[in-house]
Formats: C-alpha cells, structure tokens, sequence
C-alpha cells in the first residue's frame, strides 16, 4: 500500500511542497487561501459524514466509538508526557504542551487516511468524523493538568478562559456545526450543495498538502529546537498511538476502515486547536518545540507511512477478531 | 498652525494567540483605543517564522497605542509580569499628536 | 415556507456562523476569502441573468421592472427617513444615512432569495440581476438631499467626486460588467465557464452565509449604538419595504416570482456600496448605527423571515391581479 | 558613519474608505511620497471592530510619511478642518533619515 | 478569429477590468485570491500537460520543442536589447532588463491562447507545458549578460545566488513539479483529482483575466515612465518574436496548434519571475519601466490580437511546409 | 514602575523581493530580531504603486528592528553602499524598551 500511496497525486503534491521548501524555493501558498482550503475541507468532511449518519441513523457502534475515542484523547498524552520527559529529555512544561498535541487529533491526517482508504476501497464509516471531533480537545485538559502537577510554574491563571477558548475553538465549532448540518439537511437537503463539496474535495486536498509539505519542511529547517531524541520521538509516539487505536478500534467491533481512521486518529498530532490553545495556557512552553514535532515531523511520517501502516494493522487484526 | 500635545506611542510586539487577554489588560487600564497590525514574518538569532501557516500560533501582531504618560506607567505596570512568559516586546516612543485631548 | 428555509443548508449555514459568534467562539472566514466568494457569486449571477436576458430578449415586463426598480431606490428612503427621525430619534444625518441603505439593496439577501425561491418552484426573471444592479446606487442620492436639505453640518464637499465613486463602485461595475458579458456571450459563448459558476454556486453560497452570519452577530454583539426603537426600527422597515416593493411588483404584471423579488430587493438593506459611499459623503454619519442596523439586524431578519414573507405574499396577490 | 538628517515621521490612521480622498491632500502640500498600512483591527472604550468584514466601510488603515518640518506644519494644516468629521488619528515623531535629502 | 476572440467570455472579463481600472472604478480582486487563482491554473496546466505526456510518451516532436524553446528564451534578448537601446533610447541596465522579459514568457498568456486555439478546434501537444517552463528562466541569463557586458555600473554581486533564485522560482517549481505529477499520476491517477482541476478551469481564468485586466489598465494609467517609443516597441517585440516562434515551430515540424504556441511563448513578455530576478539582479533598473511595458502593453496586445495572429500564421505556412 | 532602557527604532522600507538580502546583513551585524510589515500600497510624486499585483516584484515591506546604538550604527554603515542602487528609505527614532537587556 505504500507504494500506492507513493504514487496518488493527493501525496505527490505533498512531496512537492517538502521538496521545494528543502531546495528553499521561494514557493509560498497565500495564507488567507490555505485557511479557506482548511475551512473548506472542514465543511465538506463535516456536511459528508452528517449526512451519512444521518441515513445510517445512531448505531451502539457510533457510541462505542465516540467513547472510546474521548477515552484515548483523555489517555493518550499520559504516555507521551512520561517519554517527552524522559527519553526527551523535556521539562515538564514542553513535555505537557507536547503531550497534549499527541494526545489530539491532526484534520488534514484525517482526511488524507480517508482518501487513501477509500481508494483502496476500504470506506470507513461517516460517524467517524464525529469522533474526530470529539478527540480534539479532552487532550488539552490531560495535557495541562500534568504540566501543572508537575511544574509550579504553570500557573493556573485564566482556567475558566481556557475551557471557554477551547471548547469554541473555530474548527471544533465548523466540524460539530457542518456535521449537525449534514444530519438535520440529510442527503436529499445536500444534493444541491454537493457538487461544490464532492467535485472540488480532492483537488483541494492536493492543493492544501501542497501547503502542507511546504509548512513541514520549513519547520525542520528552521528550527533549531529539535534533538536527535525528540526527532525520534515525533516518530515513536504515532507508531504507539497508532498501534493503540487500531488494535482498540478493532476491539470494540469496528469494520477494518473505521479501526484503521481510530489508529490515524490517535498516531496523529494536532496542529490547530492545540497550539493556539497551549500558547494561552502555558505561555512558558516553547512553541518551537511543539509546533517542530507535530507538523515537522509526526504530520509528514504519518502521511507517508502511518496511513498506510494503521490500515495493514487493522486488515490483519481483522480475521483474528472477526 | 494646528495645536498637538506630546503623548506616548506603545508598540507591543505579541504572538497573536495572546491578542484577547492583552487587550483585557489594556480596557483595564482604560486606554482609549487600540490597533492592530499583522506581522507577516519574522526571525530572532535562533529560528525564523511565517505567518503563513495554517496553524496560527506563531503568528505575530504588533498592538499599538497612543496613551498620555500617567496610563502608560499604568500600562507597562500592568503587563510586567507577564513579560518574561508571554515573550513580549514593548517599545514606547514620544509623538506629537493633534487632537490629543481625547488621550 | 419558513420551515423549508429553516432546514436548507444555505440558512444552516448561516445560523451556524450566527450561532459561533453568539458563544463569541474565535471562528473567522479570512478576508480576502469572503471578498473572493463575493466576487464570484456577483460574477454567476450577473452571467446568468445576463445569459438569459440574451435568450429571452428585452421584453416590456423588464422595461417596467427596471423603471419600478429605479422609482423605489429613489423613493424608499423618505419613508425610512421620516422614521427614523421620529420614532428612530436620529439627527438628520444619520437618519439620512441610514435611509440610503434601506433604499439600496443587499446582493447576498437577493442571491439567497433566488436560492430559496427556485428551489420551491418559484423561478424569477433573469432580468431582476440587472434591476437590483439599478437600484443599488439611486438612494444614496435620496439620502444625501435629506441629510442636506436638514442639516448645514452635512457639507456638499467633494459632490462631484460622489457621483463617480458610486457609478464606479467595484460592485455595480462588476455586477453590470457580468450582466452585459452575459448577453453578449449567449448560451453558447457561457457554456465553456459554465461549469465554474454553477457547481461552485449554492455551496459558496453556504460558506459566504456563515461568514454573514458571524459579521451580523459581532456586529449585534460589539455596538452600543442601537437602542431598542432603532432595533424595531430594522425590522419594521424591511416589513414595509417588501410589502411595498411586492405589491407594485404585482401592479406592474410581473410573474410572483418576480414580485417577491423586487419585493426583497426593497426590503433589503446595503452592505457594500452605500456604506462606502456615506463614509465619503457624511463622513460625520457614525457606521456603527447604519453598519448595526443593516447587517445586525435587516440582514437576518430578511434571510430568516422577509424572503418567506415577500413571497407568501407574491402568491397570495398572485390570483387577485392575475 | 553614515550621514544622517532629523526628519517627521508622520502616522495618520483614517477610514480605508476616506485614504484616496487624503492622498489628494497630500499631493498638494507635495510630500515626497506615502505608504499605506492595513490595520487587522482596532477597538475604543465604545466599539471593536474587525478588518474581516465584506463591507470594506469599517477598515481602518495608516498612512505612513516621512517630511521634513516645514512640510509636516502644511500638512497638519491642510488636515486641520478635516480632524473632527474624519474621526483622524495623527502622530508626528522624530527620526534621523539615512539619505534624507530626498525629504 | 479575432472576432470571435473578442466574443469569449474568458476575453470579455479582461476587457471589463481593463475599461473598469479606465474609468477609475475600485474594483479590486484581493492580491491572495489573484495568488491562489495562479497557483490553481499552474497546477492544473501542469497536471494535465504531464497526464498527456504520460499518454503520448516521449516523441523527438517534445525534444525538439524543448531544445527550440531553450534556444528561443537564450536568443531573443540579443534582439530586443537592441532594440531598446536604439529606438527605445534606454540605457544598457534598463534594456538588458526589459530584453530578458521579453526572452521569458508569461503564464497567462500562454493558458488564453490554449483555450482559445482549442475552442476553434486547434489543440496544441500537452508538452507545450513543459517546454513553457523550461523557457521560463533562461532570458535572465541573457539580458543580465547583455546588461553586464554593456555597463559597469551592473555589478556581479550575488550571482551565486541568483542561479538559485532563478532555478528555484515558486512558478518554475510548481509548473515542472505538477507536470511531472502528471507523468508519475497518469491519466488513471490523475482521474480523482481531475474535476476540481477540469470544472473550474475556464472560469477561474474569467476572474483572473479580469484582475489581469485591471492590473494592467492601472499600469498604464499610473506610470509616466513609458516613452512613445516604448510603447512601440512592446508592440513590435511581440510580433517580431511571435513570427520569430511560429516559423522556427512550423520549420522543426510541430503541428500548426504548437507552432502557434511556441509563437505566443516567443511573443509573451514574462511578468512574475523575471521582474522579481531582476530586481535583486540589477536592483538599479527601473521597474517602472520593466512592468508597464510587459504589463501593461505587450499583455494586452497578445491576448487581444497577439494569439490571433500567431494562429494564423501557424495556419497559413501549415500547407507550405506540410 | 518598571525598568526601561533606551534603544534605537529602526524601520526599512523596502522592495520585498530584497528583504532576503537584507535579512542576510541584518544577520551578520548580529541584531538580536526583526519583524516585517507589509505596505498595502504607495506612491511617490512620479507614481503610485499597489500591493494588490500578481507580480510581486512591485510589492515594498517595512522591516522593523530593535537595537542598541552600537548595532544601530553598525547595521546603518553596512547597509549605506546598497542604499541608492536599492532605493532604500531608512529611518531611526528613539524608543524607551522594556525588557531591553535582550536587544
Ligand atoms: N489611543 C488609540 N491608540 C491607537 N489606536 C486608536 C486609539 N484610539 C482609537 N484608535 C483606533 O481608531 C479607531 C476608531 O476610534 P474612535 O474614533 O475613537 O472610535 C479604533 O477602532 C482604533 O483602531
Ligand atoms: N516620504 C515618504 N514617506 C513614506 N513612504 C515613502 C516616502 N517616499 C517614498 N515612499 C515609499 O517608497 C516607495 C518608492 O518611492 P520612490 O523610491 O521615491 O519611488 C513609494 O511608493 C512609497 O511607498
Ligand atoms: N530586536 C527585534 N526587533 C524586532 N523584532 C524582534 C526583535 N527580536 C525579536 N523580534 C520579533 O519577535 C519574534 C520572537 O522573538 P524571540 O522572542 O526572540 O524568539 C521574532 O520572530 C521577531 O518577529
Ligand atoms: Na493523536
Ligand atoms: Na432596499
Ligand atoms: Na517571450
């Protein structure tokens, strides 16, 4: 599958960016442009997996996997915190901010699984856009709260902000809203909206890793934060959260697909809703290191190999389980 | 010739994630009015950053005031102790302003 | 009506980005994004009427639309002038201000109203893209006599320069440029940039609505300037506005369709062109009343509630005259 | 060292909507040239505004200039009767100009 | 054909923004939205030129184009700089400047003449797209050569780095970056992302034509560097190298759609990578000078009546030498 | 009240294009940091330029410095060869930093 996955254009034109931005083109995508291709995005995987819950209806799976994947958010960043700390060598301020982007979720890692899942024909549920969702935030919480165990420097400052600031993050509130959208418009309400949202979405996609592989690399050159051992762990910890989320997608009954988008979901890093959120909460943190680690280095693994490495761990766990 | 009065122009230099709580601290003090200006990059000896990425937590603005020299002091009071975590710059130079009774 | 609206997700959209502003959640749409969306959809509707002017011909039935359309603009705000003076309780030259906008039109209100429309069977003229382009600039001259005609402080400097910012304005330009293209092009000559303007419309149509929905609810939630008159005031002028604009729409022989529309148009209330225009000509007119009024409240209320209104009542005339 | 000469630095922050009319002004009293600055957003102890609207009518911008004395009184003068219908905001600092002839 | 030129939408929406920028309108096209318009068109240009590569494989037609253009790009400075220098009455920076702007080519003339030739039924090869790119950057060598040669004023400084510049150019990067994903992807590969690029193609050319078309009407409007003479020559540099392409391409046996092509590639003056090499390369020429010529003459005149011309020259010796 | 120390404002007013180079010089006087601005839009007496261009090669940024005297006048010595061919425009005010043992 990686090979198939080496030569779709969505992660060709990834490789473009990375590639351009090492050979230090002057190759930029405007700003405003990537934000409208993130919204647009957002909108479109929300509205699509609405819509299919909406004529699939509420399933005990739907449930079980919503549950589980608050779980993992909540849980996932303990784990980082204690490797950050020690093979990382962070202190526990970096280590908590870091955790706490392993902990969340990356979109655009989502939604890249999606389209390379379903190209090979493995179509994960539309609920699944939903759990994502869900897995953004309770991560920041775990993250937070084992920073300031562990260090009095984390003041507890603005904490009554911070739920407020979190909760209504901008692509939490887009993803839950058009999702809530596709349910209450349901396919036959969609059908006249869908042609901007299905004709256009992989084009965008391609456009937007663009970006993507550009943004990546830049950090890697730029940074000076990063040591041999955090560049390791950028690698380590999706493989373990990975690992984590499709074997426990599997055992909660999930099809393959959807056990493998549970996996993704977990290996990936956020890079949106956690930096902003961590720049307030823990100001002392080191935004380099954070941002250095997700889009650097997990975001790009994750693209090129996490993809494809959940979806053969989830095919193989399949017949054991099924 | 137009009267002006001597006032103080305050530039804050801040990641834009901290902007809201900023200007918290600014009606505090009651300063009449604020302005923002988008840093597009920037670079100190260690790292270099855009403003274009998608995420936008190390995008950087600059908040800039214009203050009598009372709430100034006020103001530079207000933020000390945030200067160090927060990784604020904070410069305040004087400018002659016309209309400057509204200050 | 009303509930058919109220599950499209044009309107969802909209109450979405409503809705993200009222938990003061930090949602934006990037400028240039929403500036590039407005374009588009000026671009799509001009061509299209423009196309299908080119089809059906100039027939009498436009030229009594563009005239009504011309004498309402001029027209509508005295009324609105003399209200908002008295139960408003402006100055002369902020009620002349913010008659100006309730004389002009809103595109965004006129584009949705199409939507709305069409999708209930109800197909109005391509001819009424180049009535509202008409009426959009007639009422600023309206409400500058006012505002002069009551006040010396409002100063007739710079009256030259007026009258070509608002003939020039980027939007009249565009959307008229667009009209004229299209009946030039024809079916034919539109068919190879069809594809663009069609698939992308109603879903552009959605994101630019969630934009509006959060301009109109910061609007409403960052003024101090409205009180609870001029509040009733941005609902009752759009009321006798449609009301107006429908009943003479009907007088002149348009279909219902058609009527509503012109109805619409009346009641809806400037964004872009007269703002601009009255920042330059009463500059001592304070935004944040006409800003408040026209997008805080004139603007949902229409979306919401006017379209419906204007057109139950087109087809409740409909008969009568028919 | 290099030489270098004390010139005004002059801010105006005005409505985007009102620059084209400023710059006429500016042509008259014959500045050597002008650089506009976007504002992102702004607020005063009444309102808060932000540059992400579709009507352009609410953006804010500065006119950046730098003039030698002489030129800067004509233009505060020029600017006089406007400052109060325009709502204006302007500064006047002082700055050493590297190649500051031109001024 | 330039009646029916004068007729497609695509050229009516650059004659729109031309007469509004004339009538001093403030429509503008917000600068990212015009960003990502031309990031789109070079993506698809180049997707689709590689795809039809991929099919076609590669012929001794596509090298000789290639080594043509190459040679083109190198030569035709030398012509120019004279030219300029002579009639034009610049001096040796400010011609050799301008010379390599118009050995390099411009984009956007380019993509109108492909739409135009294909809707009259001439369809140039897809590696026309390639050959584009590779004449994109070797005029800059030229005309800093002519200029160097011809004045000391012209210093070395930083050539080094502007080799890298030049090679590494986000346009050049991006244009050969998505051919070659095209030739990697295929026609197979290149299906699911095709809608986005296919549907919008001929209408975000529309919308960028008519930016282009402002753009260039201010140029002219706000320049007072531009000499009579100047003028002449950014009419004259067009034909003379346009005949100069046609008949080089027809002779080394392209189609007469391609010969036509390589005509308009000779013919078109570039307007994005060379000004930003020049201005770092001979930082003390006037880019007043430089873009209102490319810009502000020369563009126009090829889409309006340069590819016209190219196409019926490729036609006419098409019989001679076929 | 809190510490202040006096440093130099430096702003430079240049084709962006450039802005890589200068960062360069920037670097080899050591100056601690720099933050670019956009200009929207300009002109001079000769002509009137807009940001809003496909080319960049029109478009002019400010770079923005905090330095101390010593750098100040170190940067302005290395920058004077490149000043006219450039067409540079640099200006140095006086600013009171907080926090200004970094600069
Ligand atoms: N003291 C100030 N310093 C900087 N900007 C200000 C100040 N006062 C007002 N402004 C700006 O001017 C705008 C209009 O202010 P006002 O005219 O007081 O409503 C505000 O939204 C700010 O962007
Ligand atoms: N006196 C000035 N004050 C502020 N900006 C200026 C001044 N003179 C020139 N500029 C800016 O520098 C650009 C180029 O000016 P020039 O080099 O004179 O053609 C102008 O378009 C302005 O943006
Ligand atoms: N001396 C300086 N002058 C202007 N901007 C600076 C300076 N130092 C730092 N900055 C800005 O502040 C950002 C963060 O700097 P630092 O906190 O040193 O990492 C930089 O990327 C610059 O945008
Ligand atoms: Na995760
Ligand atoms: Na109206
Ligand atoms: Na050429």
């Amino acid at each position: 599958m990686i090979v198939e996955t080496l030569t779709s254009p969505v992660i060709l034109f990834f490789i473009l960016g990375f590639f351009a931005a090492c050979i230090r083109s002057d190759l930029t995508i405007p700003e405003p442009f990537a934000k409208a291709m993130s919204i647009y995005l957002m909108a479109a995987i929300g509205l699509k997996g609405g819509v299919e819950v909406a004529s699939t209806g509420f399933t005990t799976e739907l449930a079980a996997a919503a549950v589980t994947g608050l779980a993992l958010s909540f849980a996932l960043p303990v784990i980082a915190f204690y490797l950050l700390k020690s093979f990382g060598r962070l202190g526990s301020i970096d280590a908590g901010a870091v955790a706490a982007h392993y902990g969340s979720v990356s979109v655009v890692t989502f939604v890249t699984a999606i389209e390379l899942l379903t190209n090979q024909g493995m179509k994960p549920e539309g609920f699944m856009v939903g759990v994502m969702a869900l897995m953004e935030t309770p991560a920041i919480i775990t993250g937070l709260l084992l920073a300031r165990a562990a260090s009095k420097d984390a003041k507890q400052d603005g904490s009554g902000n911070l739920a407020h600031e979190v909760l209504t993050n901008g692509s939490v509130v887009l993803l839950i809203g058009a999702f809530v959208i596709g349910i209450i418009a349901g396919t036959e309400g969609f059908a006249p909206v869908k042609p901007l949202f299905e004709v256009g979405f992989k084009g965008v996609l391609c456009l937007f890793l663009l970006d993507m592989g550009l943004i990546a690399a830049r950090r890697l050159l730029q940074t000076r934060k990063i040591t041999i051992n955090l560049a390791i762990l950028g690698i380590i910890l999706p493989l373990i959260n990975g690992t984590i989320g499709t074997v426990i997608g599997t055992s909660i009954g999930l099809d393959p697909a959807s056990a493998a988008i549970l996996g993704v979901l977990a290996a990936s890093a956020s890079y949106i809703a956690v930096p902003a959120a961590m720049r307030l909460a823990l100001p002392q943190a080191d935004p380099g290191i954070y941002l250095s680690m997700s889009l650097g280095i997990t975001f790009p693994f994750n693209i090129i190999f996490g993809i494809s490495l959940c979806a053969a761990l989830a095919n193989f766990l399949a017949p054991i389980t099924g | 010739m137009v009267a002006t009065v001597q006032r103080k122009r305050i530039e804050i230099l801040l990641d834009t994630p901290l902007v809201p709580r900023m200007i918290e601290i600014i009606k505090k003090v009651d300063i009449s009015g604020w302005s923002l200006i988008k840093i597009a990059s920037g670079g100190s000896r260690a790292e270099r950053w855009d403003h274009d990425e998608v995420t936008g937590a190390a995008a950087k603005s600059i908040i800039l005031m214009i203050a009598n020299e009372e709430k100034t002091n006020q103001l530079a009071d207000a933020i000390a102790p945030l200067l160090e975590s927060y990784g604020l710059l904070i410069t305040i130079g004087n400018v002659e302003v016309v209309r400057g009774d509204r200050f």
